[in-house]
């Protein structure tokens, strides 16, 4: 058995590992939610806002990400939506655009009423220029947005009027996989223009590098697909669709945390399992007296 | 033959009979794309001053007036400051993609399908994606020639993608526009003024910029992209310099300044905020420590640096979990687009919830000989 | 002057943009800078795409190995970059049908959208959803408990790991003067106390730092654009 | 719910304070007007604001809920504000009247009895139409009138003040332009006090944002710092650095590696030149082919970027060079392989199944890659050193590698084998920057620890020195 173990070929895990993700996405896992802390923080900044307040919504994701991130712009968008916010929406990533476009079709006209383009929401697109177009944008916007995704000129845009940059926002939304981002976002905007708050939607990977901005430049995050979930369930309970249920696009945070629980449970499994192994060979080379340098 | 080649033909051989499998046991197949046809129809109309405006007599000027083109059914069409001018509706036919039950249901319909269709197109894209992600992940059985495809694939996409994203959304209207304002409006960008702007010509030095960076791509005039490197470069750390300083180490230092001990609104002790504030500051202080190059790690600095380097182990840890909850995630969205919108192996009737979808299976394995 | 123009616009560029953030009169300079960056990266772009047309016209001229896929990598390449740049199969902007260039160049019906939709999103997604299954055989057979560091790291990992999903409601029935061991109390603490502190301290340590490189490029002491050709 | 959201945002004194207000003050009139309401240019700021200040008798404090403040609307923007609300009354009018004309319309042509019946015929819809547009148009006119009789409110509220507060600061003005402000207190049943009028105030351009001076000061001093140490430095003065334990065990694992008959495995990380990673990881590649030509171990350096083939043999010519054994140093060893992340993680991967190299080093910028390859690395029990400033992939390293030089370190580690003068003294002042993070920090701790036990200076001063000091 150890023989087999310690010399287990890993296809054999990647199965594993393919298992217990497959599994409970074809036989879904009804799992329930308390949302924390931070998940109700960023409700609560959305919720706090009077109607009608301004909101900068930024796309700072690509399709690589989405899976995680999707589920977090669905559900920051439908809130905002529900609360009735001018929303101006860009992106730093270039197929954030894309992606915000697809959003705001599934999400704001589809399942938010009274939004209309250019009375009440913008798409000012990608620009290039990395965190140069934070940068920019909170200084002089028009420098640079010269028109708006469609190629209308802000000027003829009802809702730009006297907005010259993005100092008279509200309230930032980032959905971000990395750089540039929320970071970005915290060192450029809202650190030296703290009037405007700033909620963000953050992957896995770089969730645990941003605590250091909560509270005070980060007025709330979600992070990972756990804060999506957390977060669908605040929204999904406040907001829920014309039939008194959940929206089906504010449960796919939830449904992605069912293959979580298996996959997560064999990690540990995985690490213990390995462990043992390694102590045992450990124990037993060094009865029959060579030591491995390499085990220190 | 060698045991990887007979695993790879009959993991073929059996992917193969599967997909006949699922195809057959389907009433309507699986991996196919609907769309649903809008015709969209514009005219033409001359606009005059707005309506209030033009009421009011002495207000209105009789130049302002522009012509604009209008969808054929806009109530707009209706005001009486708007008129349709004699120009043909220009029109055209869109796809708008539908679920396949929105379609079925479009089908049996008293319309009888006649706007919506499988889309062949749309068809063969997820057939193509679905392909693209087994190509990727038979990267976990070995190297291969069908994985190298699809790199080689997405890296010349990928490459283009940026090329022409960056065109249309900065260069045209941030750089094309300001220097040639008229040919731009006429070409690409209609809605603009068309009017040069005071100090535009400036844009004409990152376009020098811009040709001495792609001087690169020579080998003898390569060195001049040295220029705009160091722009580039030295505008990155005027960016940063600053922002650095204010967001991340005095905001930071300013965020740490906590009472280490805190009461509660009555006034009580309050032991968790405390604790975790002791903690905070605690760890703050031990990995700062660590970090220092010029102190020798010991004594009292040692043994803060040694405890730094279990604060930073625990968190190392946490950041750990949270990569991995990242990656699992992104595997079940692949998997759902496998199994949901190629196989609809899920949630057939699209319905797209937790609960549903869990009967919709289970209703299904009942049903599936049908 | 190679060497010394590069110092000079380096310096320069670094300090207007600092100065700019305190000075109002110098705002607009910076901005200026700013956008004339925003352009080149723009540009860097075209640049990027340029040296892969010339490393796989190499590769596929000197007949190295593999230059099939370097063939592939062109064509997939051209056919991209003249969907997108031709703007082919997109519809004009319905306020301006008569502008046959007005229409979006992403749109989702054209050739550029479905290849955006149906090959770059499926293949870039994979790639990083596989990262899943390296992570399960890493913890397999490299996460050792071989020392103290190494089993606090692997300590607070279980705990998250298991905390982050539902089984932390396992632990619900805990009394509440333990309230503080439920899981998913436990993992919430111990990312905004014990997370929080050690990812300040990185990051105050990271600004220092990186004040530091962008003082000494402002200085001219490091050239990173010198050489690097 | 409500009352979380506050005390998130405002601190549990505004709870205690306001749940007090609403248990004391039920329903009140309209609570008493401030006073010496003033408005000034904001001093020191680039144009944009302006301050609006007004004194409120204190005991009236609990009896409202804070201020608002109004800005008077220019004559431009009076006159655009005018025509636009006759344009939307009239418009509005226009739309809702034509809408239920032609809503009855539809209903009478779409019910057949009605359709037929009468007059009603097809070829009259034109006209009926025609005339529903006219009597929207009448009702139009008439809604345009009534807007433009109605007075115009002159001004627009901007924002509002905390009960506490007595100022508050107007941004986003345009520069060098007149403008007037009012304030009101607000009742706590919401019902608006007297409105009082500030002098009108022109904004200004200053020199220099004062707001940002505490910056400023830090910004130039932490530079002058580390300029002050890099003179040291070049000065002759030597810097200490301390030992960093994954240095030291790069020569054990090189002798190992030796002993074993096995090469040691480098690889410079996935990113180009000019990545300061990369270029850190290089240095320390000068240091491991240094050891390696002494202890005569066989050192392999695949790499993904072509440019970084070169820099690598440039640096490890020079470390055989200087060990004196020239004749060892071998350039096919540093080799090129592909760009392509996985191609090269596959390639790397392969060679260290075949070729068992006894020590792999992973110094530079690394993402994923870093799992497989330190996972590999395991299977071969090769001896892993790492070193990199990626935070995601640090957690990976630290658990499968042997020795993990971390962030920071890995630039210290670079810096002290260069040995160049600049690059540790600027590591020395960034030691001296982090010094003064530290203290700042155990000031304001003490300081906010000492103020919770209702010392005021000491709350006052720690709030001094986190909200102004540390926050501008």
């Amino acid at each position: 058995m150890l023989q087999y173990l310690s010399t287990l070929d890993r296809r054999v895990v990647f199965l594993l590992m393919g298992l217990a993700v497959a599994i409970p996405i074809l036989f879904p896992l009804p799992l329930s939610y308390k949302p924390s802390v931070l998940a109700q923080q960023a409700f609560d900044a959305i919720e706090t806002l009077p109607p009608g307040s301004n909101v900068v919504f930024s796309f700072d994701y690509d399709p690589a990400a989405s899976g995680e991130l999707q589920p977090m712009a669905n559900a920051l968008m439908y809130h905002c939506g529900q609360r009735k916010h001018n929303l101006y929406f860009m992106a730093l990533w270039a197929p954030g655009a894309a992606i915000c476009s697809d959003t705001i079709d599934g999400i704001l006209l589809k399942r938010c009423e009274g939004y209309e383009y250019g009375q009440n929401y913008v798409e000012l697109g990608y620009q290039a220029g990395l965190a140069g177009v934070i940068k920019i944008a909170v200084t002089d916007l028009r420098q640079q947005f010269k028109t708006d995704k469609y190629g209308t000129p802000l000027d003829q845009i009802p809702m730009m009027k006297g907005i010259q940059n993005l100092q008279p926002m509200d309230l930032l939304v980032s959905v971000s996989a990395g750089d540039p981002g929320s970071k970005e976002w915290v060192q450029l905007f809202v650190t030296p223009f703290p009037a405007t708050k700033m909620v963000t939607g953050t992957t896995g990977v770089q969730s645990v590098s941003l605590y250091t901005y909560i509270p005070n430049q980060i007025d709330g995050m979600l992070g990972a697909i756990k804060g999506a979930a957390e977060y669908e369930t605040i929204v999904n309970a406040k907001y829920p669709g014309p039939d008194g249920k959940p929206l089906p696009e504010l449960q796919e945070g939830q449904r992605r945390m069912g293959p979580q629980l298996t996959a997560h449970l064999l990690m540990v499994t995985l690490i213990a399992v390995g462990n043992v192994v390694y102590f045992m060979q450990r124990k037993a080379s060094r009865r029959s007296g060579h030591a491995r340098g390499a085990a220190r | 033959m060698k045991r990887s080649t007979i695993v790879s033909i009959a993991l073929c051989v059996v992917g193969g009979l599967g997909l006949a499998l699922n195809a057959l046991v389907r009433p309507h197949g699986f991996g196919a794309k609907y769309v649903h046809f809008q015709e969209k129809t514009y005219v033409e109309a001359d606009v005059g001053p707005a309506l209030g405006e033009v009421l009011e007599t002495g207000t209105q000027d009789p130049n302002d007036r522009r012509r604009v083109w209008l969808p054929i059914n806009d109530t707009l069409l209706d005001r009486p400051n708007v008129q349709r001018t004699d120009k043909a509706p220009i029109s055209w036919v869109e796809e708008v993609d539908i679920t396949p039950v929105d379609a079925w249901a479009r089908m049996t319909g008293p319309s009888g399908g006649a706007d919506v269709s499988l889309s062949l197109r749309n068809t063969l894209g997820v057939w193509v994606a679905a392909l693209f992600s087994l190509a990727v992940l038979s990267f976990l059985w070995r190297d291969n020639p069908v994985y190298k495809f699809a790199e080689s694939v997405i890296v010349g996409v990928s490459a283009a993608y940026w090329v022409v994203n960056a065109f249309w959304s900065t260069l045209v209207p941030s750089l094309l526009y300001p220097l040639f304002p008229g040919l731009t409006k006429a070409w690409a960008l209609p809605g603009t003024s068309g009017e040069y702007e005071e100090g535009a010509w400036t844009r004409i030095f990152p376009v020098i910029l811009g040709v001495m960076l792609l001087m690169r791509l020579s080998r003898q005039a390569g060195w001049i992209a040295v220029w705009p490197l160091a722009f580039v470069i030295g505008t990155t750390a005027g960016i940063k310099l600053v922002s650095h300083v204010q967001a991340d180490f005095l905001a930071q230092i300013s965020s740490s300044v906590e009472s280490l001990i805190k009461f509660d609104d009555r006034g009580a002790f309050d032991w968790g905020r405390s604790v975790g504030n002791i903690v905070l500051t605690v760890g703050l202080l031990s990995v700062l420590t660590y970090f220092f190059f010029s102190l020798e790690h010991k004594g009292v600095v040692g043994r803060a640096a040694r405890l730094g380097v279990w604060f930073l182990m625990v968190s190392f840890g946490a950041a750990f979990a949270f990569t991995v909850m990242g990656r699992i995630t992104l595997l079940s969205e692949r998997f759902e687009f496998l199994f949901g919108d190629w196989l609809w192996l899920i949630d057939p009737k699209y319905v797209r919830t937790v609960a549903e979808a869990g009967q919709s299976v289970v209703s299904m394995i009942t049903s599936a000989p049908r | 002057m190679k060497r010394t123009v590069p110092v000079i616009i380096a310096s320069a560029v670094g300090f207007v943009l600092v100065i700019a953030f305190f000075i109002p009169r110098t705002q607009a300079w910076g901005e200026t800078a700013v956008l004339w960056f925003n352009i080149l990266a723009a540009v860097a772009f075209v640049l990027g795409a340029g040296n892969l047309i010339k490393v796989q016209l190499e590769s596929i001229s000197a007949r190295r190995p593999g230059w099939g896929f370097a063939l592939v990598t062109l064509v997939a390449f051209f056919t991209m970059f003249i969907a997108g740049m031709l703007k082919i199969g997109v519809f004009p902007a319905g306020q301006y049908p008569e502008h046959a260039w007005s229409g979006k160049f992403d749109s989702a019906g054209a050739p550029f959208g479905w290849m955006y939709n149906y090959i770059f999103s499926p293949i870039t997604a994979t790639m990083f959803a596989s990262l899943a299954f390296y992570v399960a055989s890493a913890a397999f057979r490299a996460f050792r408990a071989k020392n103290v560091e190494a089993i606090l790291l692997l300590g607070t990992a279980f705990v998250v790991l298991i905390g982050n999903t539902a089984m932390a409601r396992l632990t619900d029935p805990l009394p509440e003067y333990l309230a503080f061991l439920r899981l998913d109390v436990l993992v919430a603490n111990l990312m905004s106390y014990v997370a929080t502190g050690v990812t300040r301290a990185i990051t105050i340590g990271v600004a220092v730092g990186v004040a530091a490189t962008s003082l000494r490029i402002l200085l001219g002491i490091d050239r990173p654009y010198l050489g690097r050709l | 719910m409500i009352f979380d959201g506050c005390r998130l945002m405002a601190g549990p004194a505004l709870v205690l304070l306001l749940t007090w207000c609403i248990a004391t003050n039920g329903a009140l009139g309209a609570p008493p007007a401030p006073t010496d309401v003033t408005a000034e240019d904001f001093p020191w700021d680039d144009g944009t604001n302006a301050n609006v200040r007004w004194s409120f008798d204190t005991a009236g404090s609990d009896a409202i809920q804070g201020f608002r403040i109004y800005r008077r609307l220019t004559a431009d923007e009076l006159a655009k504000e005018r025509v636009e609300r006759r344009v939307k009354a009239a418009e509005t009018a226009f739309d809702t009247s034509l809408k239920s004309a032609l809503e009855t319309a539809t209903s009478e042509a779409t019910s057949e009895e009605h359709y037929f019946v009468g007059d009603d015929t097809p070829q009259d819809r034109p006209t009926k139409r025609q005339a529903a547009i006219d009597e929207a148009t009448k009702e139009a006119l008439k809604a345009a009138a009534a807007a433009d009789g109605e007075p115009l409110f002159e001004f627009r509220a901007i924002g509002r003040a905390e009960p506490d507060e007595r100022s508050f600061k107007v941004t986003t003005l345009a520069r060098s332009s007149s403008y007037e402000f009012r304030v009101t207190a607000l009742g706590i049943d919401d019902s608006e006090s007297e409105a009082v009028d500030a002098a009108p105030v022109t904004t200004r351009r200053h020199a220099f944002v004062g707001e940002r001076g505490f910056l400023a000061a830090f910004l130039f001093g932490l530079c002058a710092i580390i300029v002050g140490a890099i003179a040291l430095a070049r000065g002759g003065f030597r810097m200490k650095v301390r030992r960093i334990a994954g240095l030291d065990a790069l020569d054990e694992a090189i002798g190992r590696a030796t002993e074993m008959g096995r090469p040691v495995l480098f690889i410079p990380g996935l990113q180009d030149m000019d990545n300061v990673l990369t270029v850190a990881g290089v240095t320390i590649l000068s240091r491991v082919a240094r050891t390696a030509a002494e202890y005569d171990a066989r050192l392999e350096v695949p790499t993904a970027r072509s440019l970084v083939m070169t820099a690598c043999r440039d640096a490890v010519q020079g470390a055989y060079y200087a060990a004196g054994r020239p004749e060892a140093y071998n350039p096919e060893a540093i080799r090129y392989i592909t760009d392509e992340q996985f191609g090269y993680v596959a390639y790397v991967a392969g060679r260290m199944v075949r070729e068992k190299p006894a020590t792999c080093i992973y110094m530079g910028q690394f993402y994923a890659e870093s799992l497989l390859l330190s996972e590999n690395g395991n299977a071969i029990h090769a001896i892993q050193i790492a070193g990199t400033a990626e935070t995601s992939q640090l957690p990976f390293f630290v658990a499968a590698c042997d020795y993990t030089l971390i962030g920071e370190e890995f630039f210290a580690a670079s810096a002290y084998l260069s040995g160049e003068p600049a690059q540790l003294g600027s590591l020395f002042g960034q030691d001296i920057g982090k010094m003064i993070a530290v203290a700042l920090i155990v000031l304001g701790v003490t300081l906010a620890t000492v103020g919770a036990f209702h010392v005021p200076a000491a709350q006052r001063a720690a709030d001094y020195l986190a909200h102004t000091v540390l926050k501008q």
